[in-house]
């Protein structure tokens, strides 16, 4: 076991992947000499050679246009897009190409693709560069995606990723980059947690809380400040936002009853609204209180002096834990 | 101050390479003239004959698309030259990206008749195996294709491989965003990848003139491309051009650009209506020029073409129309189930769910109107 | 009144509009001489002038791109997206310029772009010609989206839109395109129904079918032929998809406890996600089952040979409503 | 065939205009000379005035952003002619889309120092209003705003209005497809923009030479525009060069295309350590071609900068800071409820509810802590 940041682990994932397969190459802006904005990237083309990893033109459509191309001749490429605000550019490539070029050819091509994505809030950046798009690719047809929260479930379902047939969205909640945990690197790969399982992360009987990336650390300080107060708060970490897997979720709204989802990106078509429609019809009967959204509110990522007054913060968990309670003592008393 | 360059409209413009003129004589011409010495009769009439069946392919795909035995079909007569010219410049190892017109150079490569009109019927997204016939599908998103491309040419390069790859795209397309990208970056990674760009003139209704003010071949050396104009209506001078560029990227020689200036005779698909948007002056004039003429006028002027020679080049012609006829009209439809078939290559919990319930409905369920459902459960 | 297609309608909305207001120009591809390749904009280029009507090069980033621009300047541009499957290259100069515009401006620039969109499947086109791109829009802070279903509507939300200092997506359900309708093309457009309201289309007490543009037909249909069943569907058309009017929905789910929500739009983040979501916070106690999604699969749009298993149609929506019922002759048996 | 271009990394090249050496020295140039003829001593000095002024900002914002005033800040130091040399070529009526680094052009535009300031501070979206000093906001995607002023200047041709529209971007943004878009419909439209590409050398840490195999301007020909390249640390140059380019736009010559071969002596923003991927000759060897030291040298060998003129000039530059500092740290946070303002102009029902639950939220609540939240309700 190492204790590693979040952006070390998954630096570590990248340098095993390209060990273990020749065919992994990295593509990006910024992502070799510099070793990326976010250094995480650090020391692999120094390691690999710049034919491993490309510091490629400055445009997105591109990098992920040639990725696919890539993929023709039988490469992994691995995309780095520098901030969630500059995928939009790639829209079109990876919805009418990337998603669907295994449909398109019968399954005979294939598009394993990861496409690396820092993203969220909370780092007091400019526009563009806090931004929560995973929804647009969940809505997206013939991707996956998946969202990790803490170094090992980086390290080990970046791993995954690369190694996965389909084409795989992989956002990195770029504000718990300095994070740091154990990593076990030499862990069988086989016998790892699937990486399409959600988990849950704290046990508890009163309230489901669902969450990923960014926010399950702070759901679990939630669940710690609840717990002193009484409430007992089961949090889930769903790790893959594309296919979710309910499996876990049911399993314990139909013990609480009760369930709160909570992420940054909007509130309109966010991950939140998935969830609460899927288990409204999977654990209708189990549902004691309406489902509660805690989510970015539906505007423009604000300034930064701003912005948490945007993002779901442990108070406004608590005051969502509050009313799917019924308790009074909620603020907003939706 | 660099200088503007001139009208992409002016047709018959210095600076287009040809090797045969449009009333079939030979035309010599110093860069390209290397390039086919080693293109003998035979092979001419090899060319004549390839021109001739994929007009019959048109021709005949046209015919089933207004019996309803196709949804739509995008015509490619008059680019025949084109066509044929760039496919058979390539070999075998070379990856095609074209778009959904080079349903010539998907039958000239290898794709079956009724793989290529299956698409066109509706039935299937595609009708071949790229990895087996080296011919991705048919790109409709305009402009895309040229980054798969070019991507494709930046592995060719990783791997030290002397293959290329090969883009085709039209005239509209050189407007979009990815084609530009393309080009940024196959000269910055100097891939093996050659943008066959047909300018038939139009863009559905849209002259080239509303894409380009300067010729679009002019738009290469601006990026370290070398750029070429030739007269895509002359199967040889297109053959020699993309052999220059294809003698290029495999001797490291890095990207090239290929414009071939041709005329879309035809609709821009069978749901089009150029009368709308076009006069007849125009066509009459590209009549002239039209890219079988001037070979057969070729061949014959060097009596090469007797009735057995064109009698055999009809019979090819009759026998892909018939085979596509036959193949077109006994292709049965999808599975119902199918739809849910090749979105991930590994099991996905939510489709999963979806194709049971879907199965469920299907197998448990007659419609209100007592039909049955077409197709077996798959 | 006049007796006019759908197209027709459009074709008047944006004459009336640009008669109405000089600072009105319509861009696109082929909608000039050709007069579009529905010919929505028949007409329009001989009667207006290429200034006025702007036929493009083949570029859709530049045309919303340069819409912008244009709007900067004073203008209303009215883009056509040619297909719904072409959206996609314009969708960064969409999500982060044209939506974002006004908030980065703090209200000082207004982007009056309307965007139109021949949307969704059933006329049997080939790929990308289907596409039901709606839900990422909706996603979308800072966009209004609608979409029409009948001639009356069109004529009168597409002025609405043009009129509105945000921008609009105008979704035009293509496979309705030859629809008629009677209009009224001198109606008061101050005294029409605002843009962002539902309506109810077809009263009912059973079960509450919400839908809008190409399959509000049909879900009229399955409201006949439920009828001749003895169940009563109430049949709301959303016409608004963002904002939500959530008003007519609530007050026909309080009454019959029942929801289906049916679209073309593949189901993981369609539209009906947040409608099943926002009822069931909205309306908990009223409801009697879980509210059920009768929707296009999570695939990318099938061959045209498969897209009636791939759309809802009549049939489908009938077994949603059976399940919504609990009615055992539900085929599906969610 | 057409030509390949030389490489783009190569400095001192043919063909790039100049009118004052580095070291100080008038120099003639048959194109640009005259079209600088009027400016006279004042002028210059009022040139070097600006360039000292936007220098200063530049490092009192640096250090501000060191003492934590600001989030971030993107030096322009090194690149102080091209900003000015443009800015100061353009009419008041002619609209400006500047990126995130042309904030010596926003100050020059009339923009406050505060409002400046209030977007690196992360305080506010924007600091001046767009349409009453014809500036929009500093552009953060890379390229978008290239298509917004083809567009404003698609809408001056509609008008018949003789203003332009300049579009700032750097040589990063060239490989961007929306900058391919914005040429192909300038040249279409004949529009009266100006594309001004600050070829600084790098885009973060990628050398121009990964963007492109030749000179960047040598795109602009291909589309039918006219490219000029220009010396981008001679102020003189590059008013001239966008004079030139103003000219032609306001008698109807439509677009064209400037490279100004400058260099970026900061890192890109105060987040970047350029110590990982640039050598210090390359700084030293630009050090030496410093856009204000020339202009000073050039200055004083006419006798035109005594003491006085210095003195005028640094106290411009000493008020400009402590007006920069005093804007910076006296400003006020924005209101909470703000995060809800202006997303659209009318109500909106969705958003509407979420603001009412969040300021009864805020309203009623005291977090855990026991901490006030800043700010007030507005
Ligand atoms: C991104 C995109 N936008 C629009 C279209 C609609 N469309 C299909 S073909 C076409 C014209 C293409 O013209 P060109 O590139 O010259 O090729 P040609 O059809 O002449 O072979 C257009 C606009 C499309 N398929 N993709
Ligand atoms: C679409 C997009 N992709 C990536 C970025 C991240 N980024 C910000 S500045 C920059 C480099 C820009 O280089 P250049 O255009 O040369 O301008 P310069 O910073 O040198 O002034 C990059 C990659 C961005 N802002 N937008
Ligand atoms: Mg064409
Ligand atoms: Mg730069």
């Amino acid at each position: 076991m190492s204790k590693l940041t979040l952006t070390q682990a998954i630096n570590a994932g990248l340098r095993k992947s390209m060990e273990e397969d020749p065919k992994v190459i990295l593509m990006g802006e910024d992502i070799g000499t510099l070793g990326g904005v976010f250094r995480v990237t650090d020391g692999l083309m120094k390691d690999f050679g710049s034919h491993r990893v490309i510091d490629t033109p400055l445009a997105e459509s591109a990098i992920i246009g040639t990725a696919v191309g890539l993929a023709y001749r039988g490469f992994r490429p691995v995309c780095e897009i520098q901030f969630d605000g500059f995928i939009y550019p790639a829209f079109d490539q990876i919805v009418s190409q990337v998603a669907k070029l295994h449909m398109r050819t019968h399954g005979q091509v294939r598009m394993p693709l990861t496409i690396r994505v820092p993203f969220g809030g909370g780092i007091g950046s400019p526009e563009h560069h806090s931004e929560s798009p995973e929804g647009y690719f969940v809505h997206t047809s013939g991707l996956r995606v998946i969202s990790v929260s803490n170094p090992q479930d980086a390290y080990t379902m970046l791993r995954q990723a690369i190694k996965c047939d389909d084409p795989v969205l992989f956002f990195e909640p770029k504000r718990r980059y300095h994070t740091k945990g154990e990593v076990d690197l030499d862990a069988d790969l086989s016998r790892a947690p699937a990486m399409g399982a959600s988990r849950v992360v704290s046990a508890g009987t009163d309230v489901t809380l669902v969450t990923y990336g960014p926010l399950v650390p702070t759901a679990l300080d939630a669940a710690r400040a609840a717990a002193d107060e009484g409430i007992s708060i089961e949090v889930i970490d769903l790790r893959s936002l594309s296919p979710l897997d309910y499996g876990p979720i049911e399993e314990s709204v139909r013990r609480t009853g009760r369930l709160v989802v909570t992420h940054e990106a909007s509130q309109t078509l966010g991950l939140g609204a998935e969830i609460v429609a899927g288990i409204t019809e999977r654990c209708f009967n189990y549902l004691e209180a309406a489902p509660v959204r805690v989510t970015g509110f539906d505007i423009p990522y604000p300034p930064s002096k701003l912005e948490k007054h945007h993002l779901p913060d442990l108070d406004r968990m608590l005051d969502g834990v509050d009313r799917v309670l019924g308790r009074p003592n909620s603020a907003s008393g939706l | 101050m660099l200088d503007e360059q001139a009208d992409p409209g002016a047709l018959n413009q210095t600076g287009i390479h040809q090797l045969i003129s449009p009333d079939g004589h030979a035309v010599v011409d110093e860069e390209l003239s290397p390039f086919v010495e080693d293109v003998d009769d035979a092979a001419i009439l090899g060319l004549y004959s390839d021109m001739v069946a994929i007009r019959r392919i048109d021709s005949e795909a046209t015919a089933l698309q207004r019996q309803g035995q196709l949804a739509l079909w995008p015509p490619m007569l008059g680019q025949e030259a084109s066509q044929v010219g760039s496919l058979r410049a390539l070999a075998v190892e070379d990856f095609i990206f074209p778009t959904y017109r080079e349903n010539g150079v998907a039958y000239l490569r290898g794709a079956s008749l009724a793989g290529i009109m299956s698409t066109w019927r509706g039935s299937a997204n595609t009708g071949w195996d790229p990895h087996a016939i080296n011919l991705a599908t048919p790109q409709i998103i305009i402009g895309a294709q040229t980054l798969h491309a070019t991507g494709y040419a930046m592995g060719l390069v990783l791997e030290g491989k002397d293959d290329v790859s090969i883009a085709y795209l039209g005239d509209g397309a050189t407007s979009q965003g990815d084609v530009h990208e393309s080009m940024v970056f196959a000269a910055s990674f100097q891939a093996p990848v050659i943008f066959f760009c047909q300018n038939n003139h139009w863009a559905i209704s849209e002259p080239v003139g509303l894409q380009a003010h300067a010729p679009i071949a002019g738009r290469a050396p601006g990026y370290g491309i070398p750029g070429m104009r030739v007269d895509g209506n002359d199967v040889l001078a297109v053959l020699a051009a993309t052999r220059w560029a294809v003698a290029r990227a495999r001797s490291g020689g890095g990207p090239s650009f290929i414009e071939a200036v041709t005329y879309r005779m035809g609709a821009h698909t069978t749901a089009d209506d150029p009368t709308r948007y076009r006069g007849v002056t125009e066509l009459e004039e590209w009549g002239a020029k039209d890219p079988i003429a001037r070979v057969k006028a070729l061949l014959q002027s060097r009596g090469l073409l007797d009735a057995d020679g064109e009698a055999a080049v009809t019979a090819r012609a009759n026998a892909v129309a018939a085979e596509l006829r036959e193949g077109t009209i006994t292709m049965g439809d999808p599975a119902p189930m199918s739809v849910f078939e090749n979105v991930y290559t590994e099991e996905h919990a939510i489709l999963d769910r979806q194709r049971e319930h879907y199965g469920r409905y299907l197998a448990g369920f007659t419609p209100a109107d007592g039909t049955k459902l077409e197709g077996s459960l798959s």
